[in-house]
């Protein structure tokens, strides 16, 4: 007997982008689609951020857009997974809200967790009071007070924090922070046009479409001092100050300054909530904890497990457009596992 | 005071709060150009006095912008502006130009 | 790949201590040692990454090797989880065996450094003592260091040293039993054949130079004749 | 015809003989002032010159051909040649003739310097001749010719395209002035002339304008006005003419015999380059020439401005103007007066130049390549900082000359010395002379009797500022063009649609403009871009501008290339690195560079 | 600065410290210049504390400044290192702590090479036996002088007669803490809070009633750098890594300085003295005085009552007196250069620029 779309259960663990975007389009093609949130609100890392990078898109905007539409979509926030059960044929998902579904598939969209920049004890997160995160940053663009930006005359980005690190376990590079430390350059220079603002990077990895724009823009039109160096100590002086340590690589000097802010651009971390699942259903991780797909060019969004699926940074630092497209090719996938089902 | 036979030797390192900005950017305005060099290094790369001299172009743009200004005019005097780096810029910095400011700008005490 | 770069990564100081570099310069920027000589520890990791067998040896008989202090403070940063300093002892080593040491000037100060310090151990167990650490040598020992070089075995004592008898406690004299000791390791283990090289191959510059033994001595550890500082420029 | 006042004066040539005193006295101050700031050597040369017969014939064929006839606006636009040529020479003419005038009919008045210019005022007709009528004819129609100019000049204000100019000159104040005065004059000597025509005759145009006045007016209430209408006219005309762009009227001549004496820009604001400036007539022929004029915002460098600004001595902006400038010479070739402002230009550059310090000392670390030295070869093969970077010119040069045979040696083939030419257009003149001096030496060295040279900015200044006595100096267009006529290469025609762009250097630079196209019309079918020769427009990448933008840059490639494509060939050749390297991402179609042609199709 | 901050990453670099039963191993540098510093610290632990401390007459050097001045092969060291645990087998003991910060470095760099590496230790228990006919069982743990100061840090506080708190204001003492390079920059996991933000004496400070201060060059190594202060003609880049450090702290106006390294200990104090001869400069609040420098070992004694002179702070360059009378501590003038039973030694050359008492 045919089964119709309606009657299969897809859940969706991670309200992110990812999930969301995957909710919609399985709604689209007539699944049930059970989306779970364990934040108060939907949209994941979204929820924090005030501006896209390359154009300066409000991430609220992007979010709304794509809450706009929930169509039949049963969406949970402040749900978590508490059990999931392998069955014969799919999954047991228990929630935290006490409904337990019979999914036929499950996708996993559970994201990254923002670097802990406190691990990188050189640099003095959560020690000095003028350290902070991208994070944070966008905290105080989003208008919530943040004590340690006032009014800064001379400003630090520290790029790849957490990032091609393997000090701390990360040797990939988080893709997104190159971007986001030159867009918030420009804009805490809109700020404040009379700060000095320095870049510390290894490599600028501006890869994507209007990224080198962006790059342009940040030296020519802000005058943003780019210093191809990593920042290998942060200390504070006796006001409070910050003094920063490199070297100037392409001098060969080592170069010291004092700043009134220095910006962590804080990677991407797997995400540790989903290690439980991981481990019940035994899916594969790679060294540094994110999901391994079944294969990362050919079928990026299967597991290694039957009717398990991955969209998003849960299997590695991703953009969120890479993100979004990953989202549609795995309800593309779902899809096709649950038609040969 | 006693001749220990050796003594406290200077720091090399770029220290950017000595560095008194003023002159830079009046070279940012006489020649926006300075700002958009990325450090690729090929102006270095063909400069026809590389392996004679000491000029390097990409340095000198990066010592400016550091505040080493000693070393730069030094570099510059070596400069016969045949403009093979501004052919071959991918930013299309007018090189030529820069250098002309540098000296006008730097010369000046 | 050259010769020599094997050579070099047969150290097990070196396969751990450099891996492939990203030129972040994490060293360099708290190096002690960058920051006044013609020093940059992320160069001399490019230099070997390179496996330039020519680079090598014109790093091995340079100056530029004997700079670090070898304090380590560059492998605390290290992203890479490399050792730039444990790099610098590998190339040291090598340019000791390979005789390259004598060519440089700082690379010469191994003679002083070897008899002496090898000296003291052999000779008294440690590697330094007050017969062999004078006033005269190190001036900044102080008025206080003179005073207690006039009178050693008054303040030694005072302050509860065991200087110059058995049993234990500080600067006792050392058992012929454990001095026999060190000897017989420092045979065994290659130490009295560094040191030997080291004396043989200064021996040799020094009556390149038109130098006696002491002459010799007095010139690697006084004098200073090339440029070495990196003040403003490099 | 005679005299109608015993006196031979009225009150109303007092506003002509002021003005015309004004001006001589001032000519004459300009021209001693002038001498004065000339170099030494060059006011040698300017005197030498003044006594040298040969020299007076060219400066007079020369005087009539530009100052009066207008030969080189008629070249390339007619309509516009005839209007300046008409109003020039007709008023020439009608001064001459005034004086022909006085001189057969009341030659004792001939002293009175204003009598001529007012002849008809002062004369009666007392009998009709034949001489009184042929003159009266020819006044008449050289008035007539002139009245058809200023009206053509009336027209031209407002419809500038008619006469193939797209764009015309900003006029200021005086020049307006002056303008209208200039527009009025003639029309008011017609009124003048024609009132007078019952008393002092006249001819085809004026005498029926006498009548047909005569039948509403009393020309006798309108004789006196008019003519003092015109002496006014004249008078302020010549009281402003110092101060506007008519200047030229007189300084031009000036100008030429200072240039035929040899005479070269030296100083930007100082003697002959003071007779350049007064002797542009801000007529805008520079405007269109000029490849920057492709966007509105560099209309202000153009150099009728930037001579403009010069006279004003607005330091700020002639700079600014002169280090935007593409030395690409286009400006100098269509100018009329011949103003030469580039050179201007370089030297206001040299003078601006903040003091630096060069240290060349390491040019001694260059040196031939092994073997040059010593071997027999004749042809050293000098192939410069930009062929350097377009390896492409050097390999084909060398593919041709092996398989022409030969005996020939590559100086620089492991990079060399600048030829100096940069640092020339750049005004750095002095600096240039130590690359001269330690690349004379080694070109001495090497024993060479012929220099190649494919960059034709290097070709310049060794043509121009080398001393290589002794030794040939050619450009690869001119030897292969030899190679071919000799016999000692042969092409096959691969029949390709060829367009040749003229470089900027090569062609108004050094005026090698046969050679390349001879070439290439044995290698395929060459056509001519829609503007070509002394016309070429420059790529864009040149070395003159020191401030020009990259994007700025781009836009007159762009706009050099639309022209290029104007016959639709397959490919385009160009004899110069820079050229090839500037044009190579933008175009269209294949940029080839000369010898790369001439190799491909060698037999 | 965010105490708290700290707190949570010193968490995070806890290592354990056994209470007792230790073989001891001196430091060529302290026993040379402050063997009271030794000796107090032997007294503390045994006599105070009654812990089982053994030292064996037969240990040596290590080796270390040899080695990394690059005059021994690393086997060299390895093998002196394996006979001192040979010592230590023999006498029943299974713990390990060395005075100084060169050997720390090095026995836990060599504990960690033969972990790696077993193929090198099989080796050198091959070159023990063949030099000196003797086996070694590594040890259960590895200490620093200055770890068993921490350690013991609040029995010191006990038994505290002299806390880090000046007496006349009542306020406690700002101290600088420095820490060997050698202690926790090559293996922040073998130290006690870590590399960036050690807890070893900081922890000792805070236990003793002082208070630490952090400024900006507070990691900067001391410039000792071995064959660099070896060697005459090197010196000038010790002495300019001290200046930098004390440049960096001079804001802050410390009272003292800490150190768990022999050798950082000896140059911090004598560079004072150098830069005090060659620039005029000091840097103690005190107008003509230096900041005294002090090991764990002599922080700790002198809190709990040791005479001065006993211990040896005669030793030092920079005078201590400021500090003693910061602390309140009792001493006698007139015995800080006597000999034993009031012996007259004479006193050492007053310098120019910087006070010896």
């Amino acid at each position: 007997m045919e089964i119709s779309n309606q009657q299969r259960n897809i859940v969706v663990i991670g309200g992110g982008p990812a999930g969301i975007e995957a909710s919609r389009a399985l709604d689209a093609m007539g699944y049930t689609v059970f989306l779970v949130e364990r934040d108060s609100r939907l949209g994941g890392h979204l929820c924090r951020w005030d501006r896209l990078f390359p154009y300066g898109t409000p991430a609220e905007d992007v979010l709304s857009q794509l809450t706009a539409s929930m169509g039949r979509i049963k969406w949970f926030t402040s749900t978590e997974v508490t059990q999931v059960n392998k069955l014969e044929r799919g999954y047991n998902v228990i929630l935290s809200n006490g409904l337990s579904v019979l999914a036929d598939a499950l996708l996993l969209t559970t994201g990254f967790t923002l670097f802990n920049a406190s691990k990188k004890e050189e640099y003095g997160y959560g020690i000095y009071d003028r350290v902070i995160t991208n994070a944070d940053l966008e905290d105080y663009f989003s208008g919530i007070p943040v004590p340690a930006v006032d009014n800064p005359r001379r400003i630090g980005f520290v790029h790849c924090v957490g990032s091609r690190d393997e000090k701390v376990g990360n040797r990939y590079c988080s893709k997104v922070c190159c971007a986001t430390a030159v867009k918030q350059a420009c804009e805490i220079k809109q700020q404040f046009p009379d700060a000095v603002v320095y870049c510390f990077y290894m490599d600028l990895r501006m890869f994507g479409r209007g990224y080198e724009d962006m790059y342009l823009e940040a030296q020519k039109k802000y005058g943003v001092i780019f210093v191809r160096g990593r920042v290998s100590e942060v200390s504070e002086d006796k006001d409070g100050h910050l003094f920063v340590k490199a070297e100037d690589t392409l001098s060969g000097k080592p170069l010291r300054v004092t700043l009134d802010l220095l910006v962590l651009m804080a990677g991407m971390s797997h995400n540790r909530a989903v290690d439980p699942i991981a481990r019940t259903l035994a899916l594969s991780t790679m060294e540094d904890g994110f999901l391994k797909p079944k294969d990362s060019l050919t079928a990026a969004q299967a597991s290694y497990c039957t009717g398990v699926f991955y969209a998003g940074a849960c299997t590695g630092p991703k953009t969120l457009p890479e993100t979004m497209a990953e989202a549609r090719a795995a309800a593309t996938s779902i899809h096709e596992y649950l038609q040969e089902q | 005071m006693i001749d220990f036979g050796y003594g406290i030797s200077p720091s090399s390192a770029i220290n950017l709060d000595k560095f008194d900005r003023t002159r830079f950017e009046e070279l940012a305005r006489e020649e926006p150009d300075v700002l958009k060099c990325m450090a690729c290094g090929s102006c270095a790369a063909s400069c026809p006095t590389a392996g004679h001299s000491d000029m390097n172009l990409r340095r000198v743009i990066l010592l400016l912008g550091r505040g080493r200004e000693d070393e730069v005019l030094r570099m510059v005097s070596h400069c016969m502006l045949c403009g093979k780096c501004l052919i071959v810029c991918p930013r299309g910095i007018n090189t030529r130009h820069l250098i002309l400011s540098v000296t006008k700008i730097y010369q000046k005490k | 790949m050259g010769k020599i770069y094997e050579r070099l990564m047969s150290d097990v100081r070196l396969q751990e201590g450099l891996k492939a570099c990203i030129n972040c310069g994490t060293c360099t920027a708290v190096c002690p040692a960058a920051e006044f000589y013609r020093y940059n520890p992320k160069n001399i990791v490019n230099i070997v990454q390179t496996q330039d067998d020519e680079e090598i040896i014109k790093l091995l008989k340079s100056d530029t090797i004997w700079y670090c202090g070898e304090c380590m403070s560059c492998v605390t940063r290290c992203p890479r989880t490399n050792a730039p300093g444990q790099v610098i002892i590998a190339l040291r080593t090598l340019s000791v065996e390979l005789g390259y040491f004598v060519e440089s000037e700082k690379g010469r100060q191994q003679y002083a450094l070897a008899k002496v310090l090898c000296g003291n151990v052999l000779n008294y167990g440690y590697c330094v003592h007050p017969e062999t650490f004078k006033y005269e040598n190190h001036p900044e020992y102080g008025t206080v260091g003179k005073w207690i070089e006039d009178h050693l075995q008054d303040v030694y004592d005072r302050v509860g040293a065991n200087y110059g008898k058995s049993g234990p406690g500080p600067l006792r004299k050392i058992a012929r039993e454990s001095l026999d000791d060190l000897q017989k390791i420092f045979d065994v283990t290659g130490g009295s054949a560094r040191v030997e090289k080291i004396k043989d191959l200064s021996r040799k510059k020094a009556q390149e130079m038109g130098l006696s033994e002491e002459e010799y001595f007095n010139e690697v550890f006084n004098e200073t004749h090339g440029e070495h500082l990196n003040q403003q420029n490099q | 015809m005679k005299d109608r006042f015993i006196s031979g004066y009225n009150d109303f040539v007092l506003p002509f003989v002021i003005g015309m005193s004004f001006i001589l006295i001032y000519l004459v101050i300009g021209i001693i002032r002038v001498i004065i700031q000339l170099p030494a050597a060059d006011r040698k040369k300017f005197f030498l010159s003044l006594i040298n017969p040969k020299l007076w014939v060219i400066n007079l064929k020369d005087i009539i051909c530009d100052v009066l006839l207008h030969t080189k606006i008629w070249k390339r636009k007619p309509l516009l040649g005839y209007m300046h040529s008409s109003i020039a020479f007709g008023w020439f003419m009608l001064i001459v003739l005034g004086h022909i005038e006085t001189w057969l009919f009341v030659p004792d008045r001939l002293s009175t310097f204003y009598y001529p210019v007012f002849f008809r005022f002062f004369v009666m007709e007392t009998d009709h001749t034949l001489k009184g009528s042929f003159f009266f004819f020819l006044m008449d129609f050289f008035l007539l010719v002139v009245l058809s100019g200023v009206f053509l000049a009336m027209f031209k204000r407002i419809r500038s395209m008619m006469f193939g100019m797209r764009r015309t000159t900003r006029n200021q104040i005086p020049d307006r002035l002056a303008m209208y005065c200039l527009w009025a004059i003639f029309p008011v000597r017609l009124l003048a002339e024609s009132f007078t025509a019952g008393i002092a005759g006249g001819s085809f145009l004026t005498r029926p304008m006498y009548w047909l006045f005569s039948n509403f007016l009393t020309n006798t209430y309108h004789i006196l006005p008019t003519w003092w209408a015109y002496s006014t006219l004249l008078g302020t005309f010549f009281v402003l003419l110092p101060f506007t762009r008519y200047m030229h009227i007189p300084t031009e001549a000036f100008l030429i015999v200072l240039r035929n004496a040899g005479i070269k820009v030296s100083h930007p604001r100082k003697g002959y380059s003071i007779a350049q400036i007064y002797s542009c007539s801000n007529c805008g022929m520079c405007i269109d020439a000029c490849p920057m004029m492709g966007q509105k915002k560099n209309l202000r460098f153009a150099t009728v401005y930037f001579n403009r600004l010069l006279r004003r001595r607005n330091w700020a902006r002639c700079e600014e103007s002169a280090d935007k400038c593409l030395m690409c010479g286009k400006c100098v070739a269509v100018c009329p007066v011949g103003v030469d402002s580039c050179n201007i230009k370089r030297s206001l550059r040299g003078l601006r130049a903040a003091p630096a310090p060069a240290d060349y000392s390491y040019f001694t670390s260059y040196s031939l390549p092994e073997g040059v030295e010593n071997s027999q070869e004749k042809v050293l093969y000098y192939a410069g900082c930009m062929t350097q970077l377009t390896p492409v010119i050097s390999k084909a040069v060398a593919a041709v000359l092996d398989h022409a045979g030969v005996d020939w040696s590559f100086m620089d083939r492991d990079g060399g010395i600048c030829c100096g030419r940069p640092l020339i257009l750049a005004g750095r003149d002095e600096r240039a002379q130590e690359m001269i001096r330690r690349n004379t030496e080694l070109i001495r060295q090497s024993g060479a009797t012929t220099l190649l040279l494919s960059c034709p900015i290097c070709y310049k200044v060794f043509r121009e500022n080398y001393d290589l006595k002794g030794i040939r100096i050619v450009h690869y267009t001119e030897y292969f063009d030899e190679l071919v006529r000799l016999g000692r290469i042969t092409l096959r025609n691969s029949g390709e649609k060829i367009v040749y762009h003229d470089p900027c250097e090569l062609g108004r630079g050094c005026k090698v403009y046969r050679q390349p196209r001879r070439v290439l019309s044995a290698a395929g079918e060459l056509v001519e871009a829609e503007k070509h020769h002394d016309e070429s427009i420059c790529c864009g990448g040149s070395l003159g501008s020191l401030t020009l933008s990259y994007e700025d840059r781009k836009d007159i490639t762009l706009k050099a290339l639309d022209n290029l494509m104007y016959a639709s060939p397959e490919r385009i050749v160009t004899a110069c690195p820079l050229c090839l390297k500037t044009f190579s991402p933008y175009s269209p179609r294949k940029v080839s560079d000369f010898a790369e042609v001439v190799a491909q199709n060698m037999n | 600065m965010n105490y708290e901050g700290k707190k949570k990453i010193w968490s995070e670099f806890q290592k354990e410290i056994p209470d007792d039963k230790y073989f001891y191993a001196r430091s060529c540098i302290r026993q040379n210049f402050n063997p009271g510093a030794e000796q107090a610290f032997l007294d503390i632990v045994r006599n105070r504390f009654g812990k089982d401390f053994y030292e064996d007459p037969l240990h040596t050097t290590c080796g270390g400044i040899a080695y990394h001045s690059d005059t021994t092969p690393e086997e060299t060291s390895m093998t002196i290192i394996a006979r001192q645990f040979s010592l230590m087998n023999q006498a029943g003991y299974r713990n390990f702590v060395v005075s100084c910060v060169t050997s720390f470095g090095l026995h836990s760099e060599i504990l960690q090479t033969w972990e790696e590496h077993p193929e090198i230790e099989e080796k050198i228990h091959e070159l023990l036996w063949k030099a000196c006919k003797r086996e070694f069982v590594k040890p259960d743990f590895l200490m620093h002088s200055s770890d068993m100061m921490y350690h013991y840090r609040f029995l010191i506080s006990e038994q505290a007669k002299y806390p880090l708190i000046n007496v006349r204001t009542g306020e406690p003492l700002k101290v600088v803490e420095h820490i060997g390079c050698h202690y926790s920059k090559i293996f922040p996991s073998k130290s006690v809070g870590g590399a960036e933000y050690p807890r070893v004496l900081a922890g000792l400070v805070e236990a003793l009633g002082g208070s630490v201060v952090d400024y900006p060059e507070r990691r900067h190594c001391c410039g000792f750098g071995f064959r660099q202060y070896l060697v005459k003609a090197n010196r000038g880049y010790s002495l300019t890594n001290t200046y930098k450090k004390f440049e960096s702290m001079e804001p802050f106006h410390p009272d003292l300085i800490i150190t768990n390294c022999p050798g950082c200990n000896y140059f911090l104090d004598r560079w004072q003295y150098v830069i005090a001869e060659t620039t005029g400069k000091t840097y103690g609040d005190t107008p003509g005085y230096g900041i005294p420098v002090l090991s764990s070992e002599e922080v700790a004694a002198l809190v709990m009552g040791y005479d001065p002179w006993d211990l040896g702070l005669q030793m030092h360059q920079v005078a201590v007196e400021p500090l003693l009378d910061k602390m309140g501590v009792q001493y006698d003038k007139s015995s800080k250069y006597k000999g034993l039973g009031g012996k007259d030694l004479g006193v050492p050359v007053s310098p120019a620029n910087i006070r010896i008492f």
